[in-house]
């Protein structure tokens, strides 16, 4: 069931991102990337992190990727044209980006063996409560700072997309 | 309420600077329908409060030494010293921002805030003692670079600068988070002095050194993209030319001198013992750094430009040091940042007050005749541009010395000498705007320039007076950086 | 604070004052200028007569720390070498101040301040005695020395400038490389602490890292000498420069370069030296022939007097390369030499310069009529140069020839084809620029001397005439430190890098020394003895081993 | 039940990562640049939540949710200034936002 | 784990069976109530009182041609409507109507699912709603339409800050995210509910609540997005027939379960305003029997010649319905049931009351008003309710 569960969402979310990266349409990239951020946030929930599977739609989903929606909505973007610098791109990012995915993968692999195995239910302390608990004692000063970013967030989009009424 | 909720005093007071200045920095806003149509410059010298106050808390929380917030803040010698630094660079850049602020008739609270908040994110950067901490603080820090680098709306060059340095912040950014999840999926923390221990095999499930070191490398990708190191340095010229001047003062200086700390923090606090096998990436990004920095820095026309490039090429000295791997590299380091924070915001200070409304003349044919038309601005240029080629009895050569000593300590002689040979280099495209300033007949910038705003006097003879000092009495700031720089004791 | 300090001092302390004078004063920055530059050498003079002629050591030490990590100390001392140079400098000051007084009209008050720092700088590079502290006095002496070409040059002058300042930068920066390394091995800047270790055999290097540091000094020196190839930047900066910088440039800092070769190189890396000598020497010798062939086809005086000191300077190296006590001798002598002669050729091109507003050869003739004393001068002057006997550069030349002979006789043969070359294109060029029929420009625009430059040329030409009648006035102290120096070039002997058999020339050395000794004693016998004495002690050293 | 080894999540994050950066790299749209970053930083977050079910401690929720709010955050900037950027120039392909290149 | 999946099966069935047809009359209980302020009789023709008005309204719909304009984003102009209603029905799935009851030997809780963080589920998925609005805007390639869909996103984006807020609130008083959990926290009396409670009454927070709700469900006054006037139809112009309707159906059903989270969050959910010892048992029966007697009586004297047969069988049924709420077996389930579709019942109308009521409000007004006011307003609520509850405990 896990595994199911798992490889389905698994494939759900390459599939999707792959579709992110391929799309020219925008507005296609954006439905696909919610698409990533709603099957992870099923793998959250294998996982045990229903806090951050909540927080992952919530924020993620309905938060930032509506911000995204609109803007393209907003600039109402077009499908992308072809452009020829991205050769040079290519030809160096292709063969980086293999080799780090191979890298990463073989290291995962080797280092984490088949024992070490998830199972649904197997980890609990992923609950709103451990979550907040943790967040004001062990991160109390992380969480204090990420206000200020939050601060900085809102003026800096002031600063930057306010129209003045003159 | 629980105990376990409430930080203690000595927590309170090791954070004290970043307390201030976000206060100060929210307070400004707050205050902005109250100071607005007051005198001009109020937020200004409200700023120059807040920050003498950080100042000042620094060294009250330099009194109080110890960790904070369990291992997450740690206030050091090494802390202190970057602390103080970005907040001099604070000082200097608000200083020289509000004739140009005026200027541009662009002087806002938010801009002082967010300078205030991104001193205050790159000052908790310098303290951070674990990855979360390292990583919001960055955020900080850079998030509010991003909108002062767009902060002039109106100019596209200013709204491209921002658009580059935000895309490739952020990819950088997702770089460093995996590595930092790397590092606690290998060692289940993120405490520097936890996975250091891991590291060293006293503790950890996983702690594969090889793993270790992709942590390493994906942590330097993002790193090396803040401090514009090659081959992560192709925002840099962009941003650094389209940013506001003083804007553009503050990113090379502040921010590189914090991720440089962060740096020196993470790669010699925890990657120290196991060695990580970093050397080669970063022996060879120093070099890339200086040469593609310099070569590059040769044919710009544009000043700014070709300062942005200067300052790739000056991270790679940094990286030189950083290749050592000793605490001598380490307090190399910390030299030379102070150093080159003086200089090149000064160097910035005065292209910018040359620029002009709008930034029309940033061309090397505008400082024609600088020398003639205003002897003291050109004179305090020629100090930074000395200090930055290197000329002895100026902080930019002692910067180098200790960098290169370093290295040779450790055995790096071909760096060195390719290093050497590209300071070299380095000399022609500075000696360029020397030869425009003093060789040449004044351009038509130079007619039009104003005379010396009182901040921006104050700004330009601090920071000239900081390099000769630097350069004449290199001790007394190296003997605490040297003391600082064991990091882990 | 001793002597010393207040002669390395006093040039800032002038520089500073320059500065502070207002700019609409300039004939007050003008006589401060000569006042500073006067005191100084007064001051100077009286180190001589305090020097302890008796002493083959640095003299006059002070030794203040001054930077604790890494371990830099202020620390400066003359030796009999250093002791000459600075002299020279100080002794050139006033006269290009005096030179400079009508020349120069545009920033008058920046102008006498770079000179006036540019003096500081040289006399520093000469007395440092901690590396570093040599190393930031040669690089202060070329911001000055870039300003002066710069903003006071002829029409190419920000080519010139540019180029000298990359140049010499380029040889510095891997000076600054070795000086570092060198650091990390003694643990020290002082040179004479490096020296004694060296001699004590508590610091060795192994010969591949003596090869590359001595290299990496050598070429940073050659340049500044500068030795053929290394040379091209000379001429430019010669000719754009204003009298005042190309008679500091040609006559001081030149120097620099041949001091560091001799002070640095050879004490400090002296097996790599002895095994590069050969090379070395046919450089010095192409710089000798080539310098005087393309002398002679210059059209510009300036031009050809630039040239003319590559071909001089040559000597100088081959004299030390030779490493011969004769040698080492003339080569210091011909340094004071050619600051003497080359810094009047150049004050009295200025001043057909300032009067004509030419350099072109072709726009000269017949000004002996015109200015007879002027071309007076000149004449004495252009003998010197040539190394007519009686005046100073006879003397320098033939103990380098002298020198040159011991160690290689074809060095010799080859060398004195310079001596030969220089009577011709000086010879030349005073024929076509004094005599002959006067053109109505020159006549009209060519006054003579007036008094204020009488005062500049006059101690030239005595110094000329002194120097070549009596050089036992300044040759003994140049012979003890000189001999020390050939003393600490033979530690570590039996060495080799792959480079030409350094014994070969050493035995060949010794086998002429018995029967050459003898005629030379007239020059200088008290030095003789010492590299008599000390040249057998260390064979004895080389073969017990 | 069956058990999904943790090497799979690993995996999967690993592969997340690589896509986005390659998203980054060869896309000239600026938005869908910016969502190739979203893309990175999600993968990232699935390593942490994974490896936080390995260690069984909640820290690895915590980061991913600081990694979120960061995103929050940088979202909120950088769609800011893509509309500014916008304003000026009506084409969203990075390869025109060029006009400093001399 | 059968009985699970069967129960959970019946479960499912008979909420949407109940909360489908709910949907239809609440349009019609709209437009009746409507008609009613404006005084005029409303549907009236088909079926008695047009109580069969929404059945009409449903074949109407099916049999109207589907009309698809050209030039649409194909995938996303389908797949809006879809994604509209969908969303809005997932959030039912998690509200509890009663407590846990025991049907032939197995007991299980009148909620499809219990989600440890319910609250949280349910935020996550209504803050997705904004997406099929906003995709039907854009996909419909009209301006009006685009235009509609952006002025809907943003001001649903900022009103669920306040929402969300607002929530958060009465969540400190009941320590709990589970929607069970909370409502159980608030047994006894009405002043046990959280929107009287102590330490800190959350009136202030019910009232931010569902004025956030009256603009995330996108009615009156904050209907800008599909302002006649100004947008024609704002972000649905463009759709017809069945997909059409699945908005509307959408916009009820959010209508619906943001009363129904009210109801749970501030108002005891299906816990009765007084115990019932206090005899809160026989007030349905009260209710239903009184409305049973006007009914009988109004059928005595009929307005209208066929009410003389539909009022006095109502007025029976409604006895009936009396008579069983005194039934003690069924009390159990029945009463919670009661209470709980009561205030729904209550909160929905008054929505449309507001709607009959009030005017539209200007586009700026209605953004400054949330940023301004609402928001500020629920962190101070937030702010004081936190430190009230660190205070007592």
């Amino acid at each position: 069931m896990d595994v199911i569960l798992f490889l389905v969402f698994a494939l759900f979310a390459v599939a999707c991102a792959i579709n992110v990266v391929v799309q020219t349409h925008p507005i296609a990239s954006a439905i696909s990337l919610i698409g990533v951020m709603a099957s992870l946030a099923v793998l959250y929930l294998l996982l045990g992190a229903e806090f951050i599977a909540a927080a992952q739609v919530i924020v993620y989903a309905g938060a930032i990727m509506v911000l995204f929606v609109f803007v393209i909505m907003l600039l109402n973007a077009g499908a992308e044209s072809k452009s020829g610098r991205s050769l040079v791109a290519q030809a160096l990012g292709v063969p980086s980006l293999v080799a780090l995915l191979g890298i990463l993968a073989f290291f995962v692999q080797r280092l984490f063996p088949r024992e070490s195995a998830t199972h649904f239910g197997g980890f609990t302390g992923g609950t709103a409560k451990a979550v907040g608990k943790a967040l004001f004692t062990t991160y109390l000063l992380p969480f204090e700072a990420t206000s200020i970013l939050i601060l900085i967030a809102i003026v800096g989009a002031i600063v930057l997309a306010y129209k003045e009424m003159d | 309420m629980p105990a376990d909720l409430m930080p203690s005093s000595g927590d309170l007071i090791r954070i004290l600077p970043e307390m201030v200045l976000t206060v100060m920095g929210t307070l400004l806003m707050v205050l902005d329908p109250l100071l607005h149509k007051r005198s001009s410059n109020a937020f200004g010298h409200l700023s120059l409060v807040a920050l003498a106050a950080a100042l000042g808390a620094t060294v009250y929380a330099y009194a109080n030494e110890g960790a904070a917030f369990g291992g997450m803040i740690v206030v050091d010698g090494f802390a202190t010293f970057f602390r103080a630094l970005v907040i001099v660079v604070g000082i200097l850049t608000v200083l020289s921002s509000c004739r140009f602020l005026r200027r541009q008739d662009a002087e806002t609270s938010a801009y002082h805030a967010l300078l205030l908040f991104s001193i205050a994110g790159q000052s908790m950067m310098a303290a951070s003692g674990n990855l979360i901490v390292v990583f919001i603080a960055l955020e900080i820090s850079s998030i509010s670079s991003y909108v002062l680098t767009g902060y002039l709306r109106d100019d596209p060059r200013s709204n491209e600068a921002a658009l580059k340095y935000f895309l490739l912040g952020s990819f950088a950014t997702a770089f460093f988070l995996y590595g930092v999840a790397l590092i606690y999926g290998s060692t289940g923390t993120i405490d520097l002095l936890a996975v250091r221990a891991a590291a060293t095999g006293q503790a950890g499930p996983i702690a594969a050194p090889l793993f270790l070191g992709l942590a390493a490398a994906l942590l330097f990708v993002g790193l090396g993209f803040k401090v514009s190191a090659a081959p992560f340095q192709i925002w840099a010229p962009d941003v650094y030319q389209g940013a506001p001047t003083p804007v553009t003062a503050f990113l090379s200086t502040g921010p590189k001198a914090a991720a440089f700390a962060v740096f020196l923090r993470i790669f010699m606090t925890a990657f120290e013992p196991g060695g990580g096998g970093w050397e080669p990436l970063v022996w060879f990004s120093a070099l890339a750094s200086m040469t593609i920095g310099n070569f590059a820095a040769l044919r710009q026309s544009n000043v700014k430009r070709m300062l942005a490039y200067s300052s790739i090429a000056h991270a790679g000295y940094v990286l030189v040091a950083l290749t050592a791997r000793s605490a001598v590299g380490a307090s190399a380091v910390m030299f030379y940042l102070a150093a080159y924070a003086f200089m090149n915001i000064g160097a910035f200070a005065v292209v910018g007050h040359l620029s002009g409304k709008g930034e029309r003349y940033q061309d090397i044919e505008d400082f024609g005749g600088l020398g003639q038309k205003q002897p003291l601005t050109a004179a305090l240029f020629t100090v930074f541009l000395l200090s930055l080629i290197g000329v002895p009895l100026t902080g930019g050569f002692f910067g180098k010395f200790y960098i290169f000593k370093a290295a040779l300590e450790s055995h790096l002689v071909w760096l060195t000498v390719l290093g050497l040979l590209n300071s070299a280099v380095a000399a022609y495209y500075y000696l360029r705007v020397l030869v425009m300033m003093y060789f040449r007949e004044p351009s038509q910038a130079v007619n039009e320039i104003e005379p010396l705003a009182p901040g921006l006097r104050t700004a330009l003879f601090i920071s000239a007076a900081a390099t000769l000092f630097l350069g004449i009495f290199p001790n007394w700031v190296l003997d605490f950086a040297g003391q600082s720089s064991t990091l882990v004791k | 604070m001793n002597l010393l300090t207040v002669v390395l001092l006093l040039p800032l302390a002038g520089f500073l004052i320059a500065l502070s004078i207002p700019r609409s004063s300039p004939q007050a920055s003008r006589v401060w200028a000569l006042l500073l530059s006067l005191g100084t050498f007064a001051a100077s003079l009286g180190l001589l007569a305090w020097f302890d002629r008796g002493v083959a050591g640095a003299q006059f030490t002070v030794d203040l720390p001054w930077i604790s990590t890494p371990d830099i100390h202020f620390h400066i001392a003359a030796d009999g070498v250093s002791l000459w140079l600075a002299l020279l400098a100080t002794f050139l000051t006033p006269i290009c101040v005096l030179i400079s007084w009508r020349h120069i009209q545009k920033s008058v008050k920046e102008f006498y301040a770079f000179l006036l720092l540019l003096e500081f700088g040289l006399v520093g590079v000469f007395i440092a005695q901690d590396l570093f502290l040599f190393y930031v006095f040669w690089e202060v002496s070329l911001v000055p020395m870039y300003f002066l070409i710069g903003i006071w040059g002829h029409e190419r002058r920000i080519y010139a400038a540019v180029k000298f300042f990359l140049f010499t930068m380029a040889g510095s920066v891997l000076m600054l490389a070795a000086i570092i390394y060198l650091y990390n091995r003694a643990q020290t800047f002082s040179y004479p602490a490096i020296v004694d270790m060296l001699a004590s055999g508590r610091l060795a290097f192994t010969p591949g890292e003596q090869m590359l540091l001595f290299l990496a000094f050598f070429v940073a020196f050659a340049i500044k000498v500068p030795l053929f190839p290394l040379h091209t930047w000379l001429p430019d900066a010669h000719v754009e420069a204003p009298t005042a910088g190309s008679i500091m440039l040609a006559s001081v800092m030149l120097k620099m370069g041949t001091f560091g070769i001799l002070h640095y190189c050879v004490p400090l890396f002296p097996a790599a030296a002895r095994s590069c000598a050969p090379w070395i020497a046919v450089l010095a010798i192409i710089g000798i022939v080539y310098g005087a062939l393309v002398a002679m086809v210059q059209p510009n005086m300036k031009k050809l007097v630039a040239y003319s000191s590559v071909s001089h300077l040559g000597f100088v190296v081959l004299g030390i390369f030779s490493f011969t006590q004769l040698g080492m001798d003339g080569a210091v002598y011909q340094m004071l030499n050619h600051g003497i002669t080359t810094g009047a050729l150049f004050a009295i091109v200025g001043l057909l310069y300032e009067r004509r507003h030419s350099l072109e050869i072709k726009d000269y003739g017949g000004v002996a009529t015109a200015a007879p004393w002027l071309s007076t001068a000149f004449l004495v002057t252009t003998l010197a140069s040539i190394g007519l006997p009686l005046l100073n550069n006879f003397v320098g030349e033939f103990l380098v020839l002298q020198g040159a002979a011991i160690a290689n006789f074809k060095w010799a043969i080859w060398a004195s084809l310079g001596v030969i070359l220089s009577a011709c294109y000086m010879l030349w060029l005073y024929q076509r620029v004094f005599y002959g029929e006067a053109g109505a420009e020159v006549r009209s625009h060519v006054p003579d001397l007036s008094l204020r430059e009488w005062a500049a040329i006059v101690p030239l030409i005595v110094m000329m005439v002194w120097m070549g009648v009596y050089s036992q006035s300044f040759l003994p102290p140049v012979g003890k430190t000189t001999a020390l120096v050939l003393e600490q070039s033979q530690i570590n002997v039996p060495f080799r890098v792959g480079m030409p058999d350094r014994k070969v020339i050493f035995d060949a050395e010794t086998q002429r020394r018995g029967e050459q000794t003898e005629p030379l004693k007239t020059f200088s016998s008290a030095s003789l003895r010492l590299r008599v004495k000390t040249g057998f002690s260390s064979v004895e050293v080389a073969h017990a081993r | 039940m069956a058990a999904v080894p943790i090497s799979w999540f690993l995996t999967l994050s690993a592969v997340l990562f690589v896509i986005g950066a390659a998203g980054f790299v060869f896309r000239r749209n600026i938005i869908t640049v910016f969502m190739s970053i979203e893309l990175m930083l999600n993968a990232v977050n699935l390593s942490f939540v994974t490896f936080a079910y390995q260690f069984k401690k909640v820290d690895g929720h915590l980061l991913a949710l600081f990694v979120m709010v960061v995103a929050a955050a940088e979202a909120a900037v950088g769609l800011a200034i893509i509309l500014t950027v916008f304003k000026r120039r009506p084409s969203l392909n990075i390869d025109e936002v060029n006009s400093m290149k001399n | 784990m059968d009985s699970f999946i069967v129960v959970s099966l019946i479960k499912t069935v008979m909420v949407f069976a109940v909360l489908l047809t709910t949907l239809a009359y609440l349009q019609w209980v709209e437009r009746k109530v409507i008609a009613h302020i404006q005084v005029r009789p409303g549907p009236y023709v088909v079926g008695p009182h047009g109580l069969l008005q929404p059945l009409a309204d449903v074949v109407k719909l099916l049999t109207k041609e589907d009309v698809r304009p050209p030039f649409v984003h194909k995938a996303l102009y389908l797949a809006a409507p879809f994604m509209a209603m969908t969303l809005a029905l997932m959030s039912i799935c998690v509200i509890p109507f009663g407590p846990v009851i025991r049907v032939g030997g197995v007991s299980t809780w009148m909620q499809l699912t219990d989600l440890n963080i319910g609250v949280l589920f349910v935020l996550a998925i209504s803050s997705m709603g904004v997406y099929g609005v906003a995709f039907a805007g854009w996909a419909s390639n009209n301006k009006y339409a685009l235009l509609g869909g952006l002025r809907s996103s943003a001001q649903m984006i900022s009103y669920e800050l306040p929402m969300s807020i607002a929530i958060a609130s009465p969540l400190l008083l009941s320590n709990t995210l589970s929607l069970r959990t909370l409502v159980e926290s608030q047994a006894g009396s009405f002043w046990h509910w959280n929107v009287l409670r102590g330490p800190f009454p959350q009136i202030f927070a019910f009232v931010i609540f569902l004025i956030s709700a009256f603009a995330e469900t996108n009615r009156i006054p904050f209907d800008l997005p599909e302002a006649e006037n100004e947008l024609v139809a704002g972000y649905h112009t463009e759709y017809s027939s069945m997909k059409f309707a699945s908005f509307f159906m959408a916009e009820y059903s959010n209508m619906i379960t943001v009363s129904s989270m009210a109801v749970l969050l501030f108002l005891g959910g299906w816990m009765a305003p007084w115990p019932v010892r206090y005899g809160s048992s026989i007030v349905p029966t009260v209710v239903f029997a009184f409305a049973g007697l006007i009914a009988l009586y109004h059928g005595v004297h009929p307005a209208r010649r066929r009410e003389r047969y539909s009022l006095p069988a109502t007025g029976i049924v409604f006895l009936a319905i009396a008579a069983i709420f005194l039934l003690p077996i069924v009390q159990t389930w029945l009463l919670p049931l009661f209470w709980f579709c009561a205030k729904v019942g209550a909160i929905l109308f008054a929505f449309i009351w507001i709607r009959g009521t009030l005017p539209r409000f200007r586009y700026d007004q209605l953004m400054g008003f949330t940023w301004k006011f609402l928001f500020p307003a629920a962190i101070l609520n937030l702010l004081v309710t936190g430190f009230l509850v660190a205070w007592v405990s």
